[in-house]
C-alpha cells in the first residue's frame, strides 16, 4: 500500500477534522423539535392530496372536477391539462407533474386537490370524474422491449433526449462496454460458469414520506420547503414544469428524514406549487404512505444473464454479462442506473475480456430511479454471485479468488480509467482477518435444525460528480458561516462539511455555523446523491475556507506588522507569528480590521466542476449507446464484506449473525459517522437480500404498506456490525476523505446469498432470498 | 407432499369450476342469456340493467367482515357460441374507485345426457385499490368463494325453475 | 360518526342494537388502523374503556375469566396462565419481551406464549383479547391459542348473556359468530390438564409481523405416552385449523416424529391458506408439519427431562 | 367536514381542549391541533413506531389511538418527556453514541426506550432489541440505537 497522499486542504489543523463529534442538529433531533417539511404551517395554509391513476395503462378520455370544486371547503382542483406541456427528467424528459392524455401506471397522479383539511382533500378526490380506456399493458421488461410491444410512450421520438435512443419502442437506453476478445477468450477458460438472476424492485422507504410546502408571495415568487435532496435542482425542475422563470421560485430545506436516491430529482413539488398557485395560499401536501409507495419510485428490478470464465488457478478471463432493467412508466434516471450497473458488472478485479450489453426499457410499473448505489448493488450483486459460484466449480475459496484477482497498483477499470488508490486487497484481507474466515468456515450450527454459513464480497464505487459550490464568511467575531446548498438528508452532511472548514480554520465545531440551503442565498450545488456531498462539496468548503485562511493572512500580516509567510493559523481561531506564542490575534481582530480599516468583508468563495481527467479509452475499450454518464465521473473506493448465518432447515428461514464491513474511506472526518453510514448501508443491504420487494397483480402493487412491505427491524438484524474504516488518502479530496453513503449496500446481498449457499449447498439467484425461495432451493439441491 | 414448480409470489386469482345442473343444454342456454336470472345468482348482486346487446350493468355489495364495498359493474360478453359457450369482460369500479375489479370470464356448456348440462366456467379476477391493498390473500380467497356461492346459486336456481 | 363510552354492558349493547354499522372500540389496534386506511367507516363507535368488569381476570369454577378489554402485554404477563412445567418458546417473532417475567408453564401458557409473540409492544401495551377475537383475523396469534386452550367466550346480547366453544366462535375471514346486536364480554379458559403443556410456536418473516404460519399446541404426557393433545394451526384457512383426527392421532403415541408428520400432514390436507406476500399457500401446507413436529416435538423434550 | 366534538385532553402535564373530527387519531390531534410535531406519521397503520407517546406512563402508537377515547388520560409526548435522570441519561446517550441519522424516527424511539427503561431499567442487547423492535429506523442499522439505550442504562460506559 502507498503511504499517504496529498489531499485538498492538506494536513487538518486543530482536531475538529476525524473527531467523532455529534452531528450539529443532534439536539434538536431528539428532544422531537428539529422541524421537518410536514411539520411546518404557514398562515392560511391549505392541505392537499393528489388522486392516482386506477389503471396502468389507459388514455383518458375526460376529466370532470365540477363536483370536487363544489364541495365545501375545496379551494383548488387541478388536473393534468392545468399544466403547460413543459416535460421534465434527467436526460430523457418525459414526464409531465399530473397524467395529461394517457396514464401509465397505476398511482400515476392524475389530479389534486387543495382544501381546508385533508379530510376534505382526500374525498373531494373521490369526486373528480375521470373517464378511461383501457389500454394493453405490458409489465415484464423483456417482452417490453419486443418490437412488437404495446407502445408506453408513442411520442418518445418528440422528447428531449441527452442520447441517441435505441430502436426498441420501449427502450429507454441502451449501453454496450467490450474489452478485449471475450468470443475467442471463452475456449481458453478451463471452467465457465453461467446462470440468470432477478432482481427485485426495493423502495426507499425513508421514514418520513414525501411532502412539500409552497406559498406564492404577492409577486408570483413561490417558495418551497420540502422533503428532497437538493434545492438547486428542484428549484430549476420545479421552474421549467411550470414555465416559471428560476428567478420566480425559491426553495428551502428543512430538516429531511431520509431519501436514498427517492427524493432525487422531482417528486410533488410542482403539484404542490400549482395548487398554491391556483388557490392563492399556502399548501402543504404530504404522502399517505401508500401514496408516496405507489406513485414515487423504487429501485430497478432486472433481469440478468452472466457467464464467467476462469483458468484452473482462478485467474478470471471473460465475462459477458445482459441484463434488462425495469424503468418502469417513466424514464426518470433510468438510463444512468443502467450505464452505470454496466459499468460495475466487472467488479473490482482483472477480466482481460468483458462483454456487458445492457437496456433499460419502459413497462406500466411504477417509474424506476436512483436508490443508494444506482444500478451497482445489481451488478456487484450478478458479479460476486459469479464469483462465488465460479469459487465452487473450481473447489476455490472465495476469499482467495477474489484476492487473486482483485483490482491492483497501475490496473484500470472497465473502460481503462486508473483506479487510482487500489485498496480492495487490504480491504478483503482486513475482513478476512477481522472476521476470522478461516476458521470460521469451518464452524458448526447453534443448533440441531439450523445450518451455518460464512460468505464474502468485494466491491468498488465511486464518488464525485457534477459541480459544487461553497461560500464562507468571516463573521465579525471571528466565528465562520458555510454556506453550500448541500441538503443533509440525513447522512451527516452538515457536520461533516463544518468540520472540514473547521479543520482548514483551525477552528472549533461551534464556531462555524452551517447555513441552511436556500436557493435565495446558498452556492449551486447539483444534489445529494451518489455518494457527491463529502468530497464534492467538501472540496468546496475547503477552497472557500483556505480563501478565507489567505485573507485572515493578510489583514493578520497588516495588524502583526508581519509577513503572511511568517504567520500560522492557530486552533481555537487566532493568527500567530510562527514561533513566538505570544505573538497573535484572533480572527475577530482580523474580521473588524476587513470591515472597518480596509479591504471589506472577508468571504471565500469556491465553485468548481469536477472535471474528469480521462474518459473511455477507446483502444482498449469499444462501447455503443449511452456511457458518458460513467466515461469519467468519480474517484474510485473499495471495500469487502464478511457475512455469517445461520438457515432453518424446516422454514428456509436466513438470520444473519453478524457482519463484517471494511471499506477504504480515504479519512473518515467524522469516524462516528462513518460507522453509522456502514452500518445503515448493510441493514438496508440486509433487507435488499431478504426481505424487500415491490409485488404487482399484474399492474396493482400488492404491498404498498408498511405492515406487507418489510424493512428489517431490531430484532430482525444482528447487533454486531462491524464497521471497519481504512484510511488511505484520496488525492484532490478534501483532507483525503471519500465518500461512503452507498458502499456498504452493494456487497450485503451477495456475501449473504454466498454463506447461505456455503451453509446449504444452494445458490439463490433470485431475490429477495425468501424463506420460501431458500428452501425450494434447498429441496430441489436435495 | 410436492413443491410448486414456481414460487413466484401472488398471481392473478384463476377461479375454475364445473358442476351439473339438472336441465338439458337448451334450456341452460337460455337461462344464461338473461341477465335478470343470471344477476340473481351474483351474491350480493342488487341490481342488474340491459344497456345494449350483450351488454350489463350492475351494482354490486362485496362484505368482508367490516369491510363493505359497493361496485358499480359493467359486463360485456366478449365471445359467444350459441350452445356452447360465452366470454365475458366484467370491470367495476367502488364509488370514486377506491376499489377497482376486474375479471375475463368464460362459461362452458356440455351436455351431460338428456336431462343435465354440465356447467363450466373459469375466472380470472383482480382486485386493485382500497380493497386489493388490504390482505390481497384474503381478497381472492372471497373471490374464490364468491365464484362458488354463485355456482351454486345458478344450479338451484335452474333447478327450481319451471322448464 | 357518533363515539359514545357507556360504562355498562347492557348499556353497550344498546348502544349497538339496531345499527349494522356500529362497532365496539376495544384496544383499536387493527380497528384503527383500516379506519386510517377507509377500509372501515362505523357509524357509530362504542368505546368500552370504562366497562370496569371488561378489565378483570378472576379465576372463576376452574376457568380463568379474561375480561374482553384485557390487554395482551397483561395477558403476557398473566402468571395464572400458568401451570407445572417449562416453557417452549416461539421461534419465530415476538421473542423475550421484558415485560414477561418468569418461565411459561401449563396447559394455558399457550395463551401468554402467544399473547407475548403478538406484533411489537406499542401493540401489545393496547391490543386486547376481546378485540382479537371479534377481528376474527385468522392469521393473528390468540385465535388459535385460544382454540388449542379450550376457551369458551362470553357474548352479551339483548337476550342477556351467552357462552360458547371458541371454536365455532371464528366463520370465516374476518367473520365471527357474534350476531348484530352482540358483543363479546370475556374469555373462560379452562385450566386443562393436570401437568400438560402449552406453546405457541410463530414463524414470520421478520419480527412482529404476522405468521406464515403458527402451532398452538397443548400436550399432556405420561409415562412417555401422550395423554392429552389438543393442536391448532394458525394462517391456514378462514379459521384457526383444528383437526379432532389429528389429535387423536397424537394422543396415545408416543409423541415421535413419524407420528407428528403424520398429524401434521392431516392438517395440511386440510389446510387452506392464502396466498400472499408472507408466503405461497403452498408453501405454508409444506411448512406445516414439519413446524409441528417442531412444537410438539419441543414439548415432548419437556416431558423426557 | 365532520362536525366536529370537543374533548379535554391531559397532555405534557398540561389540560388542552381541543375541538376534533371524532374520527381523528391522536396523532392527527397532537401535530395539527396541538402543535405538538414530535411525534412522526411514517406509516398510518401502527407499523413503523414513530408515533409513539406515552398513554399512562406506557408506550402506544398514537395513530392507533382515537382522540375522543383519550379523554382522562395522561398523555406524554417527546416534548414533555419528563425531566428525570433516566431521560436526560436516554437523550444524552442518542447524542453521543451517534444514534441517529436523519432523526425521523428519534423522537417515537427515545419515547419508547423510555417505557423499555421503566419496565426494566437495565434491559440486556436482547431485551432492548426486542423492546424496540416495533421502532422502525430506516438509516442507522440500529447498532448505536442499542448501544445508545445500554449506555443510559449504564449496562455500559459511554
Amino acid at each position: 500500500m502507498s503511504a499517504r497522499r496529498e489531499s485538498t486542504g492538506g494536513a487538518p489543523l486543530g482536531d475538529a477534522v476525524g473527531k467523532p463529534v455529534p452531528r450539529l442538529e443532534a439536539r434538536e433531533k431528539v428532544a422531537g423539535r428539529a422541524l421537518y417539511t410536514d411539520d411546518l404551517t404557514r398562515p392560511g395554509m391549505l392541505h392537499a392530496a393528489q388522486l392516482g391513476s386506477p389503471y396502468p395503462h389507459a388514455r383518458i378520455l375526460s376529466s370532470d372536477t365540477a363536483a370536487a370544486k363544489a364541495l365545501p371547503g375545496v379551494r383548488a382542483v387541478l388536473t393534468g391539462r392545468d399544466f403547460p406541456r413543459n416535460y421534465t427528467g434527467m436526460f430523457l424528459m418525459d414526464q409531465l407533474p399530473l397524467a395529461v392524455d394517457k396514464v401509465r401506471y397505476a398511482g400515476e397522479p392524475v389530479a389534486a386537490v387543495a382544501a381546508d383539511d385533508l379530510a376534505t382533500a382526500r374525498e373531494a378526490l373521490r369526486l373528480i370524474d375521470i373517464e378511461y380506456e383501457e389500454l394493453e399493458a405490458v409489465f415484464d421488461p423483456v417482452e417490453a422491449l419486443r418490437p412488437d410491444a404495446p407502445a408506453i410512450h408513442e411520442d418518445r421520438g418528440s422528447y428531449e433526449c441527452h442520447y441517441e435512443l435505441p430502436p426498441e419502442p420501449n427502450a429507454v437506453c441502451y449501453s454496450e462496454f467490450k474489452e478485449g476478445d471475450p468470443q475467442q477468450a471463452w475456449a481458453r477458460c478451463d471452467v465457465v460458469v453461467e446462470n440468470e438472476y432477478r432482481l427485485p424492485a426495493q423502495y426507499h422507504m425513508y421514514l418520513e414520506p414525501v411532502s412539500t410546502l409552497a406559498e406564492v408571495d404577492s409577486n408570483g415568487k413561490v417558495t418551497l420547503w420540502s422533503s428532497m435532496q437538493g434545492v438547486a435542482r428542484v428549484q430549476m425542475l420545479t421552474a421549467r414544469a411550470l414555465g416559471l422563470p428560476m428567478s420566480k421560485v425559491r426553495v428551502i430545506a428543512p430538516r429531511v428524514g431520509g431519501a436514498f436516491g427517492g427524493k432525487c430529482e422531482l417528486t410533488n413539488q410542482p403539484v404542490t406549487a400549482a395548487l398554491a398557485m391556483a388557490a392563492g395560499r399556502p399548501v402543504k401536501m404530504t404522502l399517505s404512505r401508500e401514496d408516496d409507495m405507489t406513485m414515487m419510485k423504487s429501485r430497478h428490478a432486472g433481469t440478468f444473464r452472466a457467464r464467467t470464465g476462469a483458468k484452473k488457478d482462478g485467474t478470471l478471463i471473460a465475462r459477458s454479462v445482459e441484463f434488462i432493467l425495469d424503468g418502469g412508466a417513466y424514464a426518470d434516471e433510468s438510463s444512468a442506473v443502467s450505464a452505470v450497473c454496466a459499468f460495475f458488472s466487472r467488479g473490482p478485479y482483472v477480466i482481460p475480456n468483458m462483454h456487458v450489453r445492457s437496456w433499460s426499457v419502459y413497462t406500466n410499473r411504477l417509474r424506476a430511479g436512483a436508490m443508494r448505489g444506482f444500478g451497482n448493488p445489481q451488478a456487484t450483486f450478478v458479479s460476486e454471485a459469479q464469483l462465488n459460484e465460479l469459487a465452487a466449480a473450481l473447489d476455490m475459496d472465495p476469499l482467495e479468488l477474489r484476492l487473486k484477482n482483485a483490482l491492483d497498483e497501475g490496473d484500470a477499470w472497465l473502460g481503462g480509467r486508473s483506479v487510482g488508490v487500489p485498496s480492495l486487497k487490504q480491504c478483503l484481507q482486513s475482513v478476512g482477518k477481522a472476521s476470522d474466515w478461516r476458521n470460521r468456515r469451518k464452524r458448526r450450527a447453534s443448533a440441531p435444525g439450523k445450518r451455518r454459513g460464512v460468505g464474502i464480497a468485494g466491491f468498488g464505487h465511486t464518488s464525485a460528480l457534477l459541480s459544487a459550490g461553497a461560500a464562507v464568511h468571516l463573521n465579525e467575531d471571528g466565528t465562520v458561516t458555510v454556506n453550500t446548498g448541500a441538503v443533509d438528508i440525513g447522512q451527516g452532511s452538515d457536520t461533516a462539511l463544518a468540520q472540514i472548514a473547521a479543520g482548514t480554520l483551525g477552528l472549533e465545531l461551534d464556531q462555524v455555523n452551517y447555513a441552511n440551503p436556500d436557493t435565495d442565498s446558498s452556492p449551486y450545488n447539483y444534489q445529494t446523491a451518489a455518494s457527491r456531498t463529502t468530497f464534492m462539496v467538501g472540496n468546496a468548503v475547503a477552497r472557500a475556507s483556505a480563501q478565507v485562511r489567505d485573507k485572515l493572512l493578510e489583514h493578520a500580516a497588516a495588524i502583526l506588522e508581519s509577513e503572511v509567510e511568517r504567520l500560522e493559523l492557530r486552533p481555537g481561531g487566532s493568527v500567530g507569528i510562527r514561533g513566538i506564542s505570544d505573538e497573535e490575534i484572533p480572527f475577530a481582530a482580523a474580521a473588524g480590521h476587513s470591515l472597518y480599516v480596509t479591504g471589506g468583508p472577508i468571504t471565500g468563495s469556491s465553485n468548481w466542476l469536477y472535471e474528469p481527467a480521462e474518459g473511455i479509452d477507446p483502444e482498449r475499450t469499444r462501447t455503443r449507446g449511452f456511457v458518458d454518464v460513467v466515461a469519467g465521473s468519480g474517484v474510485f473506493c473499495f471495500g469487502a464484506q464478511v457475512v455469517e448465518v445461520e438457515v432453518d432447515e424446516v422454514t428456509g428461514k436466513v438470520e444473519v449473525l453478524e457482519v463484517w464491513s471494511a471499506h477504504d474511506v480515504g479519512r473518515a472526518i467524522n469516524p462516528d459517522m462513518v460507522e453509522g453510514q456502514l452500518q445503515g448501508s448493510v441493514v438496508q443491504g440486509l433487507g435488499y437480500v431478504l426481505t424487500e420487494e415491490l409485488v404487482w397483480d399484474g399492474g396493482d402493487l400488492i404491498n404498498p404498506t408498511m405492515m406487507d412491505y418489510k424493512v428489517p427491524g431490531m430484532a430482525d438484524v444482528p447487533h454486531g456490525i462491524h464497521a471497519i474504516l481504512l484510511e488511505n488518502p484520496e488525492p484532490g479530496a478534501p483532507f483525503g476523505a471519500r465518500g461512503v453513503g452507498e458502499m456498504a449496500l452493494m456487497g450485503t446481498a451477495p456475501a449473504v446469498t454466498g454463506a447461505i449457499a456455503h451453509a446449504t449447498g444452494a445458490r439463490i439467484n433470485r431475490l429477495p432470498a425468501t424463506p420460501e425461495r431458500v428452501l425450494r432451493a434447498m429441496l430441489e439441491r436435495a | 407432499m410436492g413443491f410448486p414448480p414456481t414460487v413466484s409470489g401472488p398471481g392473478a386469482l384463476k377461479i375454475e369450476n364445473s358442476f351439473l345442473v339438472p336441465a338439458p343444454r337448451d334450456r341452460v342456454w337460455r337461462f344464461i342469456q338473461s341477465a335478470e336470472e343470471v344477476g340473481a345468482c351474483v351474491p350480493g348482486c342488487e341490481h342488474v340493467d340491459v344497456v345494449g346487446e350483450g351488454k350489463f350493468k350492475a351494482r354490486v355489495r362485496v362484505k368482508v367482515g367490516p369491510i363493505k364495498a359497493l361496485f358499480n359493474i359493467d359486463i360485456e360478453r366478449t365471445e359467444e357460441e350459441p350452445m356452447e359457450s360465452a366470454s365475458y369482460s366484467t370491470r367495476g369500479e367502488e364509488g370514486g374507485r377506491a376499489s377497482r375489479l376486474s375479471a375475463r370470464s368464460r362459461l362452458t356448456l356440455r351436455a351431460a345426457g338428456e336431462k343435465e348440462t354440465e356447467v363450466a366456467y373459469a375466472s380470472e379476477i383482480s382486485i386493485a385499490g382500497r380493497l386489493g391493498r388490504f390482505g390481497a390473500g384474503v381478497m381472492k380467497k372471497k373471490a374464490d368463494d364468491l365464484g362458488g356461492q354463485f355456482a351454486e346459486a345458478l344450479r338451484q336456481r335452474i333447478a327450481d325453475t319451471p322448464a | 360518526m357518533i363515539y359514545l363510552e357507556p360504562e355498562s354492558v347492557p348499556e353497550a349493547v344498546a348502544a349497538l342494537a339496531g345499527d349494522e354499522d356500529a362497532r365496539c372500540l376495544a384496544g383499536g389496534q387493527t380497528l384503527m388502523a383500516m379506519m386510517n386506511a377507509d377500509l372501515v367507516m362505523p357509524s357509530t363507535l362504542v368505546g368500552l374503556r370504562r366497562i370496569a368488569g371488561l378489565h378483570e381476570v378472576t379465576e372463576t369454577e376452574g376457568m380463568l375469566r379474561i375480561g374482553a378489554m384485557v390487554t395482551h402485554a397483561r395477558l403476557a404477563g398473566e402468571e395464572r396462565l400458568e401451570g407445572a412445567r417449562a416453557v417452549v418458546t416461539g421461534s419465530g417473532g415476538g421473542g423475550d419481551d421484558v415485560s414477561i417475567s418468569g418461565r411459561l408453564e401449563g396447559a394455558r401458557a399457550v395463551v401468554r406464549d402467544a399473547a407475548r409473540q403478538i406484533a411489537h409492544p406499542a401493540v401489545r401495551n393496547r391490543g386486547t383479547i376481546g378485540g382479537a377475537l371479534c377481528h376474527a383475523d385468522p392469521q393473528a396469534d390468540l385465535p388459535g391459542a385460544l382454540v388449542a386452550a379450550g376457551a369458551h367466550v362470553e357474548i352479551a346480547g339483548a337476550d342477556g348473556v351467552r357462552t360458547a366453544p371458541v371454536d365455532g366462535f371464528f366463520v370465516d375471514y374476518l367473520e365471527s359468530s357474534l350476531e348484530p346486536g352482540e358483543m363479546l364480554t370475556a374469555v373462560l379458559i379452562p385450566e386443562g390438564p393436570q401437568g400438560a403443556v402449552g406453546a405457541h410456536l410463530k414463524f414470520s418473516r421478520t419480527d412482529g409481523d404476522y405468521a406464515i404460519v403458527s402451532v398452538s399446541s397443548v400436550v399432556a404426557m405420561q409415562d412417555g405416552v401422550c395423554s392429552y393433545a389438543r393442536v391448532v394451526v394458525g394462517s391456514a384457512g378462514p379459521a384457526p385449523l383444528h383437526l379432532d383426527a389429528a389429535d387423536a392421532l397424537l394422543t396415545g403415541s408416543g409423541l415421535d416424529d413419524a407420528v407428528l408428520l403424520q398429524a401434521g400432514d392431516l392438517l395440511a390436507a386440510a389446510a387452506d391458506p392464502v396466498d400472499d406476500v408472507r408466503g405461497s399457500s403452498d408453501y405454508r401446507r409444506l411448512l406445516l408439519p414439519a413446524l409441528l413436529a417442531r412444537a410438539v416435538g419441543a414439548a415432548r423434550e419437556r416431558f423426557d427431562g | 367536514m365532520a362536525e366536529k366534538v370537543p374533548v379535554a385532553l391531559f397532555v405534557n402535564g398540561e389540560n388542552r381542549q381541543v375541538l376534533v373530527d371524532p374520527r381523528q387519531n391522536l396523532l392527527q390531534t397532537l401535530r395539527a391541533d396541538l402543535g405538538l410535531t414530535g411525534a412522526k406519521c411514517g406509516c398510518g397503520h401502527g407499523v413503523c413506531g414513530a408515533c409513539t407517546v406515552l398513554i399512562d406512563g406506557e408506550a402506544v402508537l398514537a395513530c392507533l389511538a382515537l382522540t375522543v377515547a383519550q379523554a382522562g388520560r395522561e398523555i406524554g409526548t417527546v416534548e414533555g418527556l419528563a425531566d428525570d435522570e433516566a431521560s436526560a441519561a436516554l437523550v444524552q446517550a442518542f447524542v453521543d453514541c451517534g444514534a441517529l441519522q436523519c432523526g425521523f424516527c428519534t423522537p417515537g424511539m427515545i419515547v419508547a426506550a423510555r417505557a423499555l427503561l421503566q419496565r426494566n431499567p437495565r434491559p440486556t442487547v436482547e431485551e432492548i432489541r426486542h423492546g424496540l423492535g416495533g421502532n422502525v429506523c430506516r438509516c442507522t442499522g440500529y447498532v448505536k440505537i442499542v448501544d445508545a439505550v445500554r449506555t443510559a442504562s449504564g449496562a455500559v460506559q459511554p
